[in-house]
């Protein structure tokens, strides 16, 4: 198997008693889509949290294409290379479909960062921000206030600025969350061809979105992993089908 | 509704027209009171990026302004006593120049606004508010009590500084200077706006943890839109001493602060105009209220009070029909 | 639109009434904390404008809100708009050291009716500045004077840290010839004054300075009065005025202030004044009321003795000071600040009222410390 | 420095922290529950003083005088509340500044207008004039012990009002959750009015109580309004323990720094000089004071949230 892109180890989160995330150990490799499964409460937020950096772990360590990133905040770790999407989207609200891609643009495109220069009229970025726009289909609202979005396209949104970064792995917090039956069936198609570009570590509650993308899936119960494997490997664990019968009956 | 641009327009004609008129009409006090909302509008321009663009609620700006005073305050002082200032060392002379108190004024309060805002930028909201307001306290004790240049007194400077091939003492070529001034100023605001940097810091304002995610750091940037929102208010100061030809600690008080920030909601938060039309608005206000009544402060309170009620946007929402950032 | 008030007790009879020939710029505190001292100064000023019955002095009245920038741009109004030949007003010697430089030397002539600045009395005194109050240390000087009279030999003095603060203690100093206890410097605007009470209590001294104005020494007297100590207390007139008095109560009562003015001075022109001050107003007149009067006196024997636009000629009759001043003789030294008497005076209840009484003299034909400073 | 004039002193520092702590648990309060803050405070505070004096000189009774000034200052709170403030609960904190703001205009130059210029009159009672002895010789004003205790009966009263009533009960939900306290069919509106006018009442009372013992005038409140932010900032936002020890914290800082710090620099400096350069670091220190605890806990020392 090839070098991961990410990686994590050991990782620990506890508020106070209770324990969030206990010793996860999960992986990420070239082209792959891997799913983190799980019932509410088991972790999965707070994991996302730690991997973005925008949470401190106790304990563990984790690895951006071999390097460790543990102690890098998360505007260093985006710069390393890690592409992240919201549960509940952070986007600037007041303004508009293009000015949140041209953001990404930006940051990402070492150069542009010039106080002064009116960043409207650096071709290359405005052409980067429109292409990601394009690719998620949401080139014809690009004028529309992000506030006036409807919800589904503030998830298109959401991939798109991630997209800008040209990431080396993305970082997806249910990004089906609310879409609908049609948009779910278009952003499954769309993150199936992306996992050639980078490799998706895919958070996710729409088990049909999951069984259909992923290559491999972890369940997290109670901060543990209690499984790793293929769709099949999963459909057949009897600890998962425990694990899911009584929270889900 | 209007647009905004016309509205701008506007604004710049009527900073222009009115002096002209009282030029024609031999008002000389008019264009006193046009050089004051001018000055007052720089240093709210200063305010408005950290506030509108920065999302930043200083209620400390007075900090700025009154280093800006003090800037020029303590330099014309030394050059009209003839006694350079002694620090340690160092003996720097005083000058009358503006070009060279204005350098002064700017770097010093840049130099303040980083300090302050490292410390102050680890809180926010209204942590950020209170802790911003303590340092305007600080500095205003200390001024009262620092006998060498005045305590509460202040300085009185006695001849306006002199700018190069300028008469500086005729008022409208005093207010030509503060005018240009605060064009540069506006220019430099509305290039902010539309550069890489006004974009990340607007976003910034608005969700820290997504600028965080494309890789910026938020806290820098808001550093730095507060060390140029001071230099821009201390630079105003500066000038606002010369026209008083006096500084002392109400430049520091928590009062003016409090007025910048008025300045702004009646114009329009973060609007390129907003402080302008603010400033211009407060100066009538103050003149022609303060004419009719001895009580003139309950109004000013009224007015306040229903701007902010029912006005949401100032001025130039009103007028646009646009609300503006939210702060 | 500004609150201009023409004296016009004549006016009314006169077919055409005649042009001002005087304008005067008043810029004083009308509203805000401390608009009190400027209320009373202005209308002791139009009490005198009006008993002279004169309709050739016009009068702008502008209010500074106490604050110097304020006051500074009403003086460029005065100046530049109004077009005023003389200005005065200022109660606050911070706002008067903001106005006066500029004004005086744009050539107008300034009288204050009640700040006095060291700096203007001495080194920066100007030939068109005339102060009809007092130079800031003359009260506390008297104070100094009186303690050595009163045989007090250690006193704690206090005031707040700002130049005014710094120059009572300096004042009352160099007129004090016994010990000082200890000096204390209170922040300005302070309210609570336990921590230095008990600092007196346990000084040993044998008597209390303190320059403590407005809002501060009513606070300080209320304060101490409850503590118990006993010492006696010295101060300049300020915290003992007919405006404040009544709400410092018993507190202040047998109290000794220095005061150049007291309304019980046995002169007809003071008589007449505080009749014709309470039949006008309705209540006594204040100290600040007394120096609104003597300054518009002043200005009315210049207007009589010469034209305005002659001001070589205007300035001498104002040094001549030929009028009658509330305070009986009046005299300018050489840097146009007052050589007057200044009386110790004592709190007490008339009726209802409480007031003060002349006691005795604390300093007699007393000049300033700055005076041989002053190159004119 | 004697140990009986330190005592003293700590005393006295005591005494101003816990008038602040009055100031300061409105303020907490009514930032806690309804998220606003409330620069009309002091304006309350003045109320408070204004209608004690004028009750105390119409009637010449103390205690009404004190009834009277939780009265107005409740009844101005209330009435404030309901057209002005209500409106704000929702909006951003520069909104918030800027009306209360414009509420100190309108409260400071109404009194004006009511009142006049000059200061009133308002004096402690005769029962409670005069220094007492307390163990150890130390002469301490009986009315500044009032105080003292006062005080603290009031802090015991909030506690109880918070943890042991149905108000308080409904006022601590309120600070969690407020749709869940509107799904529990509370009258949230008149929660709110009641905790503003709580609030307000605890100032008006600080205003009069202080009022003896000070000068009762326009624009008497801003400068304690300004300390009792200091100190629920130092506290910690929201939290009636933060603002007590916050407020003890201040008043001695405040206290004992105008007393030792010329006398520190007595040690390396020339008397005069040295008292000044103290005095005036003494006036700086707490805000030095807040600065650091900012610094060390950016939320406060008891503040949950930033």
């Amino acid at each position: 198997m090839s070098e991961p892109v990410l990686a994590t180890h050991g990782l620990m989160k506890s508020f106070g008693a209770l324990i969030a995330t206990d010793n996860v150990s999960i992986d990420l490799h070239p082209g792959e889509i891997h799913a983190i499964i799980g019932p509410n409460g088991a972790g999965k937020s707070t994991l996302i949290g730690q991997i973005s950096g925008s949470l401190a772990s106790d304990a563990g360590r984790i690895e951006l294409l071999g390097q460790d990133v543990t102690r890098l905040r998360t505007a260093a770790r985006a710069q390393a290379g890690l592409g992240r999407t919201f549960q509940i989207s952070a986007l600037a609200m007041e303004d508009s479909v293009f000015e949140n891609v041209l953001l990404g643009a930006v940051a990402a495109t070492s150069g542009a960062w010039s106080l002064f220069m009116p960043v409207a009229r650096k071709v290359a970025l405005t052409e980067r921000a429109m292409q990601a726009l394009d690719r998620v289909g949401l080139a014809y609202a690009k004028d529309t206030r992000c506030a006036d979005l409807s919800h589904g396209q503030r998830r298109q949104l959401e991939v798109a600025v991630a997209l800008t970064l040209a990431p080396k792995a993305f970082l997806m917090d249910e990004p089906m969350a609310g879409l609908g039956a049609e948009g779910s069936r278009n952003l499954t198609g769309f993150l199936d061809g992306l996992r050639s570009e980078a490799p998706i570590l895919l958070v996710e509650h729409d088990m049909d979105a999951v069984f259909a993308l992923a290559d491999r899936i972890s369940v997290l119960v109670y901060g543990r992993v209690i499984a790793t494997g293929t769709v099949e490997d999963i459909r057949a664990s009897d600890a998962v089908r425990e694990a899911y019968l009584g929270e889900s009956a | 509704m209007i647009p905004e641009r016309f509205i701008n327009a506007s604004v710049i004609a009527g900073l222009l027209a009115v002096p002209l008129w009282a030029l024609m009409a031999d008002e000389i006090f008019t264009i006193t009171l046009t050089t004051r909302a001018v000055i007052l509008a720089l240093a709210a321009v200063g305010l408005n990026i950290a506030l509108g663009m920065g999302g930043l609620v200083s209620f400390g700006h007075a900090v700025f302004f009154g280093i800006g005073g003090y800037a020029m305050g303590i330099l014309a002082f030394h050059a009209q006593t003839f006694a350079p200032l002694e620090l340690g060392p160092l003996t720097i002379e005083g000058t009358k120049s503006m070009p060279v108190i204005w350098l002064v004024a700017t770097v010093a309060s840049a130099l303040t606004a980083l300090v302050i805002g490292l410390l102050s930028l680890r809180t926010t909201g209204v942590h950020f508010i209170m802790i911003t307001l303590a340092f305007g306290q600080l500095f205003f004790y200390f001024t009262i009590s620092w006998s060498a240049y005045g305590g509460e007194d202040g300085l009185s400077i006695y001849v306006r500084n002199s700018f190069p091939d300028l008469n500086t003492l005729v008022p409208i070529q005093f207010l030509g200077l503060c005018f240009a001034a605060l064009c540069l100023a506006l220019l430099l605001q509305w290039r902010l706006r539309n550069s890489a940097f006004g974009l990340a810091l607007n976003a910034a304002r608005q969700t820290p943890q997504r600028v965080e995610t494309v890789g910026l750091n938020p806290m820098r940037l808001k550093l730095l839109a507060f060390v140029i929102s001071g230099a821009i208010t201390g630079l105003a100061g500066a000038l606002f001493a010369d026209l008083n030809r006096f500084v002392s600690p109400t430049m520091f008080s928590w009062q003016l602060s409090g007025e910048l920030i008025i300045l702004i909601i009646i114009g329009g938060v973060g609007r390129l105009m907003g402080p302008v039309i603010g400033a211009a608005i407060f100066v009538t206000l103050e003149h022609w209220l303060g004419g009719l009544t001895d009580f003139w402060h309950i109004w000013l309170g009224v007015i306040l009070l229903v701007i902010v009620l029912f006005g949401r946007g100032g001025v130039i929402g009103l007028l646009t029909g646009k609300e503006g950032p939210h702060v | 639109m500004k609150k201009a008030v023409l004296a016009t007790a004549m006016a009314a009879l006169m077919a055409t009434p005649a042009a001002a020939e005087v304008k005067v710029g008043m810029i004083t505190t009308l509203s805000g904390g401390g608009a009190g001292l400027g209320i009373d100064v202005r209308d002791g000023f139009m009490l005198a404008i009006k008993q002279s019955g004169r309709d050739d002095i016009e009068v702008v009245i502008e209010d500074d809100q106490r604050k110097p920038d304020i006051a500074v741009q009403l003086a460029d109004k005065m100046v530049q708009s109004e077009k005023v030949d003389v200005l005065t007003g200022i109660i606050w010697s911070n706002l008067a050291m903001a106005v006066v430089p500029s004004v005086t030397a744009q050539g107008k002539f300034y009288l204050s009716p009640n700040a006095g600045p060291s700096p203007l009395a001495g080194k920066g005194c100007h030939q068109n500045y005339f102060n009809v109050a007092w130079q800031n240390d003359n009260l506390h000087e008297a104070a100094g004077a009186y303690a050595n009279t009163a045989g007090y030999g250690n006193s704690f003095i206090l005031a707040p840290n700002y130049p005014a603060g710094t120059d009572a203690l300096t004042g009352y100093k160099r007129t004090f010839e016994g010990n000082v206890a200890s000096e204390v410097y209170t922040q300005l605007g302070q309210t609570d004054y336990a921590a230095e009470i008990a600092q007196i209590r346990a000084s040993g001294a044998d008597s209390v300075f303190f320059f403590l104005p407005g809002g501060m020494g009513i606070s300080f007297l209320k304060q101490y009065a409850d503590s118990g100590v006993d010492l006696p207390v010295v101060g300049p007139a300020f915290s003992f005025d007919q405006g404040i008095l009544q709400a410092v109560g018993d507190a202040a009562l047998g109290v000794v202030n220095t005061s150049q003015w007291n309304k019980d001075i046995d002169n007809p022109v003071n008589a007449a004044f505080v009749e014709g001050f309470q039949a006008e107003y309705g209540r006594l007149p204040s100290l600040y009321a007394s120096q609104g009067f003597d300054t518009a006196n002043l200005l009315i024997s210049a207007v009589e003795a010469a034209d305005v636009s002659d001001a070589d000629a205007f300035r001498e009759a104002l040094r001549a000071a030929d009028f009658d001043s509330t305070r009986g003789d009046f005299a300018f030294g050489p840097n146009h600040h007052p050589i007057q008497t200044i009386y110790a005076r004592e709190v007490v209840k008339e009726g209802d009222v409480f007031t003060n009484k002349i006691i005795g003299t604390a300093l007699e034909n007393h000049s300033d410390a700055y005076a041989a400073e002053c190159k004119m | 420095m004697s140990a009986i004039l330190i005592v003293e002193q700590v005393l006295n520092g005591l005494q101003f922290g816990i008038m602040l702590f009055l100031m300061a648990a409105g303020l907490t309060l009514i930032f806690g529950v309804m998220g606003l803050i409330n620069l009309a405070h002091g304006s309350l505070y003045m109320v408070g003083a204004f209608a004690a004096a004028w009750v105390a000189g119409a009637t010449g009774s103390f205690l009404l005088a004190l009834a009277a000034a939780l009265a107005a200052a409740a009844a101005a709170g209330a009435l404030v509340e309901m057209l002005v403030i209500r409106r704000l609960y929702k909006a951003a904190h520069l909104d918030q500044v800027l009306a209360t703001f414009a509420l100190i205009l309108i409260f400071s130059e109404g009194t004006r207008y009511v009142f006049g210029s000059f200061p009133l009159f308002l004096d402690i009672p005769d029962c409670l004039s005069g220094p007492v002895t307390l163990p150890g010789g130390i002469q301490y004003p009986l009315y500044r012990l009032v105080l003292i205790g006062a005080g603290i009966l009031v802090a015991l009263g909030l506690w109880w009002l918070t943890t042991r009533t149905r108000v308080g009960i409904q006022i601590r939900a309120g600070e969690n959750d407020r749709e869940m306290i509107a799904a529990l069919g509370i009258n949230i509106t008149r929660l709110y009015t009641l905790v503003f006018a709580i609030g307000a009442a605890l100032a008006g009372l600080a205003g009069a109580l202080v009022g003896a013992i000070q000068s009762v005038q326009v624009g008497m409140g801003e400068p304690v309004l300004i300390l009792a932010f200091v100190v629920i900032v130092i506290g910690g936002i929201g939290s009636i323990r933060g603002a007590f020890i916050g407020a003890l914290l201040v008043g001695l800082t405040d206290t004992l720094g105008g007393i030792f710090l010329p006398e520190l620099f007595k040690l390396f400096m020339e008397g005069g000089a040295a008292t000044q350069t103290g005095s005036a670091l003494a006036a700086m220190a707490v805000y030095i004071l807040m600065g650091f605890v900012l610094i060390w806990r950016p939320s406060g020392l008891f503040g949950s949230r930033a």
